[in-house]
């Protein structure tokens, strides 16, 4: 078991003859990732990597069956190649393209609400359930088949904390970056609440990051919801203000966002807060039943 | 991106946002063309910087004559102005604004944005303008006054009418605030920009609207839509280091500490921020060097790195992924053999192909210390810097 | 009892001080309505018909507990109105105005489609549940309170509907004029379903026009969910073709829109369809339980 | 309100939608100029009316030389053309569009419109194009392709692609294609139209894309909000009752029947009519003379139903709301005594103050006939029209 992808989902790749997509196609080929074909505008008909290439994804869709996409076209066309995905009834939309406009992204959220397709990105490593399927830019090979559940805001984290609980035996069940973009798909109330369903996932890893309030929610559905020990590391305690969006953004964010806010928040939901980024494996051995 | 407020307020009038007569001025000797065009028999001279606090750092400047116009603008020009929202050396003042002085009845913060929680642009008004706008969130939040847009509708009259009713603007006034609301959202929305803010917005003596401050930030990622405002950015405004940096592709912070480091993933390089800390030590930057780290991309990270005098030792933290750590390691050893390096560099190197990486530095004639897991490496890098410091 | 309105519905006026408003909320004051204010922006604190005037819907709410509204504000201003009545939390919006602006009511719907308010036209006489409260234009007194639901996109045709059933003597329950604008409020089928499950409803006249296909939909929904008797009249077997929308607009209704079709569909459905406006009492007697 | 060809391709020009060189003419004198500055060798002359089906009623002709053009221009202008879609009498031609002649490699049909039942724009596509497309629409529904746009986000690219592909578009057709839609997509949100057809859209022998007929349908409750546009009505091209009936807000629509109606409320008229039929007569007319109805509107109504030759009887149907019933009795009567009214007239008052209006009209002098209910109405009018025949 997994959530969301397994063995047997049909993945497509948006911009697949470009170089991200060739490249991130073949590797997950490598992997064994079940994928069926790929969309390129004006290259439908010809064929790419051995699979078909479609001039759309309705095409793609009707010819294969997919159920999935990874999305590697360039920011300018990002939101229109997750618009047409949902449009064309793929169920899971991974983009991993990095600097969608933010006001592109608010029109593609506008009209998944009324979808029922999921996004996870943009600006993510993807999801992977270990040994069955890969969608996205993560190296395949450290992963481990297992029983935690990981999600997390960002992409290099995400690695170690796949590696941590990859030596400490407990290998995952499956992996998903959300991306930190300001405005993304899914969060990690969906997914921890797939990770509270999936008989197959016994512990839960969530990594989050300064800014938003995202970790602070997170924190309220796991106190009511999430039965599963939960490990959680929030990077962030020393970061800067760095850039901010004026006067305005502090206001709407008000106490929000900082590091220790969120810390606070998820500690009092029970949540095991490790204050070392290095201390995510050994965190979860601490709370994992033995 | 920052606009400056000239810049903004040029926008403004383009979009029908009305804003005082002025103009930007960039040399002493242009100001007779200036008072020419302009007119007028007062004066408000501002510093154009990308910050804040302005009023109170002493870069707004009421004259009343040519002479005293022109002392102010000699001393701001090529100055570095220091408010609270700059950095201690300030920035560098290489344009002020010129505008002729309004007869201010009252002061109205207005400000529009992206709110990531709601997904939505979100208005914002308060009767209490011109002041510092957060310390009034904070203290009364319901004296900010908010307006959420459904992106398939559009901004609304209503909207506009809720927030100037709430803010007792009277007569005409009502109309002119919402025809103002609608020609700052159009803008926001055909300029990509992020954030739109004027404080004050001000009722004038005769019952005007008018701009009075301006602030307009524009969405980096849609630029591309943009060529022309993509122009209008100022990189005498940004840290120099960060400007270099990300010119090499590099996203570099420079903050107090000593202990440098150099990571891949954003995520990671605060975790490795926080792990310094953790450790007893004091991060000196923010760095990453993103998902294809290149042997010169490594030279660039470390010469920027050293170019930093406070910086005591180096913290290299690389989790291979699609990027080879042996490749990385080939890099740091290429790196450091160029550029002159001077302080203790512990090296952590994790996922493909790590054991490789480790074996090449270890193998080298240079002083690079590995490290077999993050913890090491922070106690390495926190040692190092406290057998200097005792030394 | 009766649908959506009763004696005790609190109702403001929007345009409340211009003409048509001011006429008519004098005579929904004169017929019992429970009218607790009105709104025109700029006349906010005065005083009108004895009624607060405010200067927005959610001023008037906030004083008032206004739950529903009659809209009559100039056709450039109605959507505007509309919209701000659902955000202010306004349960029932009553839209008399003609003459909105396709587009306007093309975003109006698709705002409204996240929104618990009803709509009630545009262009249309309104709603009465009679005795208790009359929010539009139709005149009061022709009403009868009793147990036919009536439901109409034709404004002067409900009004034969209303005195035909007053004189046979069941009187109405409430009748709701739901307007013939193209892109409009609530349909036959919110109505129908409202009768259905409304006790004091015991038959529903149902009046439809040429042009679009709702009366089909509601003859589907007839026939699944209304178990009450149905008396129906469509209006336009003699029209003309009329001003059509291009070729494009024929392609898009097809065969559907002719009263032919209409009138085929709902005797599909066991409705008793009169073929004579005259004719929508003594109908109604045929099918009633006597 | 519907818009002549040559003013589409005007508006679909200001919005980047390519159309071929082209002028409007309505004087012969002026075919030298015109050539002088459109050029080329063969030209195509249309007739500008408001109906489709043009080719087949003569209204275009393909001339190659200056005589033939100035042939086809003479015959055309001041001419009443006669298509499937005019009335028997035709549409008169006050202008002609002459444009350059296309090679043409294929035709499309495109249409945009708002689709009642989505309660969206939708677009339209096939690739039978130039034809009858209500025809193939019919005949088969799969060869119209359709795509809905949902108003948070807009008309995307991808939706354009989806049609460009299932139209077997090539190269850089496809981005042209796309291009076109987006303007068409802003010129129908931007000037209110309510229909966008352009039937065909061809591809030229060199590939391009070119709109080569154009309709376009401006929303009649918008025009307030686009002057310039109003301003394009040519009232030429409507029935001149009609157009009157307009200017004294009365809603009129000639039929072929003998039997004319006037009643308030356009549901009530239409079932008046059908109400006329039920009862063997055939309806002259539809009339809705609206809410307020005044002695005024009703005279008008009146001389409006008596130009008509084939009037035989009136039918007048009114139910009292607002109105009340005396007041509209004393218009009628009045009118009658103004008009001379040559045919029978019976008189239905239902609603406020009936009895008093029908009270009005027993007692007077005019020889008008009251009925008690809608049945009595429509048997009485229908057999004075029998009685009249038969005599």
């Amino acid at each position: 078991m997994s959530i969301l992808i397994d063995a047997d989902t049909r993945v497509i790749c948006q911009g697949f003859t470009g170089a991200q997509g060739t490249f991130h196609s073949q590797q997950a080929l490598d992997y064994g990732t079940r994928l069926v074909g790929g969309v390129t505008p004006g290259k439908g008909g010809q064929t790419h990597l051995q699979l078909p290439v479609f001039n759309t994804v309705a095409a793609a869709v009707a010819a294969t069956g997919a159920q999935a996409t990874m999305i590697y076209v360039p920011a300018a066309f990002a939101a229109d190649a997750i618009l047409e995905a949902a449009a064309a009834g793929i169920k899971l939309i991974v983009c991993i393209t990095e600097g969608i406009p933010v006001l592109d992204m608010l029109r593609v959220k506008a009209v998944l609400r009324d979808s029922e397709s999921l996004l996870i990105g943009p600006n993510c490593p993807g999801i992977i359930t270990p040994g069955a399927c890969k969608i996205g830019i993560m190296p395949g090979p450290m992963h481990t088949p297992g029983h935690i559940g990981i999600v997390s805001r960002s992409g290099t984290l995400t690695y170690e904390a796949v590696f941590q609980t990859s030596r400490s035996g407990y290998g995952q069940s499956t992996c998903i970056g959300i991306g930190g973009d300001p405005i993304h798909g899914m969060g990690f109330i969906e997914c921890l609440r797939l990770f509270e369903a999936d008989n197959d996932t016994h512990g839960i890893v969530m990594i989050g990051e300064i800014g938003g309030n995202d970790e602070e929610q997170a924190a309220d559905f796991i106190q009511q919801h999430v039965s599963k020990p939960v490990v959680a590391y929030i990077a962030g305690v020393t970061a800067p203000p760095g850039k901010r969006m004026g006067h305005a953004g502090a206001i709407i964010s008000g106490s929000q966002g900082t590091a220790e806010a969120k810390i606070s928040a998820l500690e009092a939901a029970a949540v095991k807060v490790v204050r070392s980024p290095a201390e995510i494996g050994s965190g979860m051995q601490s709370v994992m039943p033995s | 991106m920052h606009l400056h407020e000239y810049q903004a307020k040029r926008l403004f009038s383009d979009y029908g946002i009305p804003v005082p007569a002025g103009q930007p001025l960039e040399r002493l000797d242009d100001i007779p063309e200036l008072l020419r065009s302009l007119g007028g028999s007062a004066w408000v001279v501002k510093a154009q910087v990308h910050a804040g606090g302005r009023g109170k750092g002493g870069g707004v400047r009421r004259v009343e004559d040519e002479q005293t116009l022109r002392n102010a603008v000699g001393e701001l020009l090529g100055s570095r102005l220091v408010t609270r929202q700059t950095a201690a050396e300030g920035l560098l003042v290489n344009s002020v604004l010129v505008e002729q002085t309004v007869a201010i009845a009252r002061e109205i913060y207005f400000g529009m944005l992206v709110d990531r929680a709601r997904e939505r642009i979100v208005l914002m008004a308060s009767a209490a303008g011109g002041m510092d706008i957060e310390e009034v969130a904070a203290s009364d939040p319901d004296a900010i006054l908010t307006e959420t847009v459904n992106p398939a509708a559009g901004l609304q009259g209503y909207q506009c009418r809720n927030l100037a009713f709430a803010l007792q603007l009277e007569g005409k006034q009502v109309n002119a605030f919402t025809r103002l609301l609608a020609a700052a959202y159009r803008l926001l929305l055909e300029c990509d920009a992020s954030l739109l803010e004027i404080n004050p917005l001000v009722v004038t003596a005769d019952g005007e609207l008018l701009a009075l401050d301006a602030k307009v930030d524009l969405d980096d990622s849609a630029l591309f839509r943009h060529p022309q405002l993509a122009g209008l950015r100022d990189n005498s405004q940004e840290d120099s280091r960060e400007n270099a940096a990300q010119q090499h592709g590099l996203n570099y912070i420079r903050l107090q500490g000593n202990i440098a480091c150099m990571v891949n993933g954003a995520g990671l390089a605060m975790a490795t921020m926080d792990l310094i800390k953790l450790h007893g030590g004091m991060p000196a930057n923010f760095l990453d060097v993103g998902g294809g780290a290149t042997a010169e991309k490594v030279a660039e990270a470390f010469k920027l790195i050293l170019s930093d005098p406070q910086v005591e030792a180096i913290l290299i933290n690389i989790f291979g992924g699609i990027v080879r750590c042996d490749l990385i390691a080939e890099g740091i050893l290429q790196a450091i053999s160029e550029v002159e390096v001077t302080v203790p560099v512990v090296v952590r190197l994790e996922g493909t192909n790590a054991e490789a990486g480790l074996a090449l530095i270890n193998q080298s004639s240079l002083d690079v210390l590995t490290a077999s897991d993050l913890t090491e490496a922070a106690d390495r890098v926190v040692a190092s810097v406290q057998v200097r410091d005792s030394s």
